[in-house]
């Protein structure tokens, strides 16, 4: 963040952030079909979710050592 | 697991060998601050449930007057 | 605090024997349901069908059995005796009491489960699928309705105990107030007395004696609001102490303090207060009930969210206040100071998040005439296995993490497999949930073995059935999953060396009880209330029920779901001594 | 009593909330005119329905101009009539009972929707207007045959509708 502190402080943290942010990916998907009749195609779409949200926790946990180290 | 120093610190959780490990908090003794029920408000707590108040009206309207009511053969006796 | 500290186990070793004891029926009945769970998931979506579509439902009562009743009732006594004896400082008075009513439970859990199961085997003659609210006219074997008495008995022996082991320790402590745990205990099982009157009315009066053929015919609805009177108090028997882990547990793992004991009380008196005038809200749409009565079920319903919506925020507020005194900053940024690869505070804070989402589904179904559109389809598993099934079970498996090095002196045997246990719970019951709710919507009815049908197919608003149904099948094996790693990791903790000083002591809350007025204190009182609100929503709606339909019904024969067919009571008593027919 | 001032605001919101809630439902059932199935139906002897003026032989009837009765008989693990027949744009009261256990009736993807209890008779009043052809199904388990308990409504164009087949078999 601005400070230089990592968002995320342990690798459990960075796990619970990634399920969370993939199921609510997810719910949103469930909320577009049923609020506006949105199909989103179901694997394309989580499967993107996953690998982007995958590709931010290897960074996050990168800055998140790093900045162990520098600490 | 070094019980009495603040989690916060404790960044290496994931290392830890089995017979290191339980779960427990580590945080009672040596807080970063004390807060006491008059100096403490609770504002991101009241700001998240308020995003699920707003949630749960949106909702309720959706599922009632649109999912309902909008559905058909409506009982009416 | 210091850093060595006695245990539970150390302080109160017969007790964290007993309580050891009721968790491990809890989770052996654990294990068997989740097993049940994913074969059903499995068969209803047609991935895989080890079974024929007829035992469906054998695996569909021992599901609901197993896991709504001996899991979650037996997790219940064995925190509730850990919480008494703790907050009260007390032994039982008599020890060899408690350890009867254990047993008691247990006893009658074995014959109702076993007779369950028998359903399996077509050679006895001896079944009961007739699933957890079994709805008369289907008959089961008469082991099972007695296994089921034995154990509600056992449980208000439990009260009982309680109750007495705070009469003494009042003697000795005129002037306290209750610990807030033994208040939780108490008004909880205030609740459960008044809403077993039902289920005992009508197990002992009617389905017992009809199943053993001393009586004829039995009045299905009346039987139904019977089993509803206690149907949804029950619901409030699992989630209270749930409640509790949240109320005096997640505060510790979070860094801080309860935000408020006063209102905690509040809220366990609003439970005993509204839990049982309200059962009507599950026969919105059954016949033979006026509106009326069906308007007033739902307006205490709604009050009843009450508690619920307090305790989301006092709860979080706790939180908050433990990630700001672990040096939490912003408005959101507090967030990222919680104790996220803790699985006991993981668990629960994402149990609690689930609740957040049953809980609007739970609106959806109190709701009166939107009724019409959610009854009986899959939306409505939908909905409790958010709550019973995450709110409940996690909360129970995450406060397991936390409680189980203080009642065994040993170790976890790891903590990351914990955390991946729960957070996949989470993400199982996500994906099984939402499949759930969203076929609700299409009418997919649930309790049923094959939902797909020769004459016509479901409708969907976006993606499709059978992708639902993946959904479904997917999240249920993560589930199945998730409970392995959890039963797996306490077995291996067994193996674990003993260690010394892993007590945890539970901090006071930021607002303690002398902020609050003594009435609460006062269980008579509240007893007295529920007992005069129960008279009021039930009184008028059983008493037409009676009047329009008789005592026994207008007559139809019993249905046994055994395929000996019905007997007359010798051979029952024959059949119970075990002599063949 | 010591409540946070936050917490007050909550309370009043949550009061907000359960009284919008209970309002919505005031308004579905006295302004749009929703009615819960009730007590209005009547009683009947599960074991007696041949003997049942209208159960005896279940079937959709012509009432008044544009108004149906369809009598609905559920068994395990069977509907009777299979299909309902019913014209478009009428009113049509379904008087549903059950001859043996409890039963659900569920035309899918609809409103229409009822407990069946044996000794009970549901009485459900729903407008019908496109033609069309909806799933019944048995919502609530009946015996180890329930997932095959299902039905058909079929909503035909008025000008088609023959009251001699209104549903009888």
């Amino acid at each position: 963040m601005n400070d230089g502190e990592p968002i995320v402080k342990t690798r459990g943290g960075l796990l619970v952030a990634w399920a969370f942010l993939l199921v609510f990916g997810f719910e949103l998907r469930t909320a577009l079909g049923l609020f506006l009749g949105l199909d989103v195609p179901a694997v394309p779409y989580l499967g993107t979710l996953a690998i982007v949200l995958t590709l931010f926790a290897v960074l996050a946990d990168f800055q998140r050592t790093s900045a162990q180290r520098g600490a | 697991m070094s019980r009495g120093v603040p989690a916060v610190d404790e960044e290496d959780g994931e290392t830890e060998g089995p017979e290191q490990s339980v779960s427990a908090p580590v945080t009672q003794d040596e807080p970063e601050r004390e807060l006491t029920h008059e100096e403490f408000d609770p504002k991101g707590t009241l700001a998240l449930i308020l995003m699920y108040f707003t949630i749960l009206v949106v909702m309720w309207v959706f599922m009632y007057f649109i999912e309902f009511l909008g559905n058909d053969l409506v009982v009416v006796g | 605090m210091s850093v060595e500290q006695e245990t539970f186990a150390d302080r109160y070793p017969e007790e964290a024997e007993l309580v050891r004891r009721s968790f491990l029926v809890a989770f052996t009945a654990l294990g068997l349901g989740a097993l049940f769970g994913i074969i059903q998931a499995l068969h209803r979506t047609n991935v895989l069908r080890l079974i024929p579509s007829t035992d469906y439902y054998t695996v569909l009562t021992a599901h609901g059995v197993l896991l709504v009743i001996v899991f979650t009732i037996f997790y219940l006594v064995g925190l509730y005796q850990w919480a008494v004896t703790r907050s009260l400082d007390r032994s039982p008075t008599n020890i060899n009491f408690t350890r009867s009513w254990l047993t008691l439970m247990t006893i009658g859990s074995v014959i109702t489960g076993v007779t369950i199961l028998l359903g399996f085997v077509d050679q006895i003659g001896i079944s009961a699928d007739v699933l957890f609210t079994f709805y008369a006219p289907l008959q089961a074997h008469p082991l099972f309705y007695t296994g089921l008495v034995v154990f509600i008995i056992g449980t208000w022996l439990a009260g009982v105990d309680w109750f007495r082991t705070w009469l003494h320790w009042k003697q000795d402590n005129p002037d306290e107030r209750i610990p807030l745990q033994t208040f939780m205990v108490l008004t909880t099982m205030i609740m459960w007395y008044v809403a077993t009157i039902g289920v005992a009315i009508a197990v002992l009066f009617f389905l017992l004696p009809w199943s053993l053929g001393l009586i004829d015919t039995v009045n299905p609805l009346l039987t139904r609001t019977l089993f509803w009177f206690f149907g949804h108090p029950v619901v409030y028997f699992w989630l209270l102490p749930a409640y509790m882990l949240w109320y005096t547990v997640l505060p510790k793992l979070a860094g801080g303090r309860l935000f408020s004991d006063p209102l905690a009380r509040v809220v366990f008196v609003l439970f005993v207060l509204l839990s049982t005038p309200v059962g009507i809200h599950h026969q919105y749409v059954d016949p033979g009930i006026a509106e009326g009565f069906k308007f007033i079920a739902m307006t205490n319903t709604m009050f009843l969210l009450l508690p619920s919506l307090l305790t989301a925020f006092t709860v979080v507020a706790s939180m908050e206040h433990g990630a700001r005194q672990r040096g939490g900053e912003g408005l959101f940024g507090w967030l990222t100071a919680l104790p996220w690869r803790d699985p006991a505070f993981t668990g629960m804070a994402l149990a609690g998040l689930m609740f957040a989402a049953g809980g609007f589904s739970g609106m959806i179904n109190a709701g009166m005439n939107i009724n019409y559109l959610v009854h009986n389809t899959i939306w409505v598993p939908g909905h409790f296995h958010l709550t019973v099934g995450t709110a409940v079970a996690l909360t129970m498996m995450a406060g397991t993490y936390w409680l189980w090095p203080q009642l065994t002196n040993r170790r976890l045997y790891s903590r990351p497999i914990g955390l991946f246990q729960v957070v996949t719970w989470f993400g199982g019951m996500a994906l099984m949930s939402n499949s759930m709710h969203v076929a609700g919507l299409y009418g997919v009815p649930r309790r049923t073995a094959e939902p797909q049908y020769s004459g016509f197919e479901f409708q969907t608003a976006f993606g499709s059935i059978a992708e639902l149904n993946i959904q479904l099948a997917v999240g249920g094996t993560l589930l199945f999953i998730s409970t392995l790693l959890f039963l797996g990791n306490l077995t291996l903790s067994l193996g674990n060396p003993k260690v010394e000083g892993m007590g945890q002591s539970l901090p006071e809350p930021l607002s303690g009880p002398e902020d609050s007025p003594r009435v609460l204190d006062n269980m008579k009182l509240w007893a007295g209330i529920a007992l005069v609100l129960v008279l009021l929503a039930y009184a008028l709606p059983l008493g037409a029920i009676i009047q329009n339909g008789g005592l026994f019904g207008t007559g139809g024969d019993a249905y046994p779901v055994s395929v000996l067919g019905s007997f007359d009571g010798l051979d029952a008593v024959r059949e119970l001594l075990g002599v063949g027919r | 009593m010591h409540i946070h001032q936050y917490e007050k605001l909550w309370l009043g919101m949550s009061l907000v909330l359960i009284v919008g809630f209970i309002a919505t439902i005031t308004y579905g059932a006295v302004g749009v005119g929703v009615t819960m199935v009730d007590d209005s139906g009547g009683n009947v002897d599960p074991n007696a329905l041949d003997e049942h003026p209208e159960f005896s032989d279940p079937g959709v009837q012509k009432v008044g101009e544009n108004e149906y009765e369809a009598y609905v008989v559920a068994r395990q693990f069977i509907f009777q009539p299979d299909p309902i027949v019913v014209p478009a744009n009428s009113t049509v009261t379904f008087y549903v009972t059950s001859a043996d256990v409890i039963h659900g009736f569920a035309v899918v993807g609809t409103n229409a929707n009822t407990m069946v209890i044996p000794g009970e008779v549901a009485e459900v009043t729903v407008e019908v207007n496109e033609p069309g052809e909806y799933g019944i199904v048995c919502h609530e388990y009946c015996g180890s045959g329930h997932h095959t308990m299902e039905g058909l409504l079929r909503v035909v164009p008025e000008g088609e509708y023959n009251s001699s087949d209104g549903g009888e078999q």
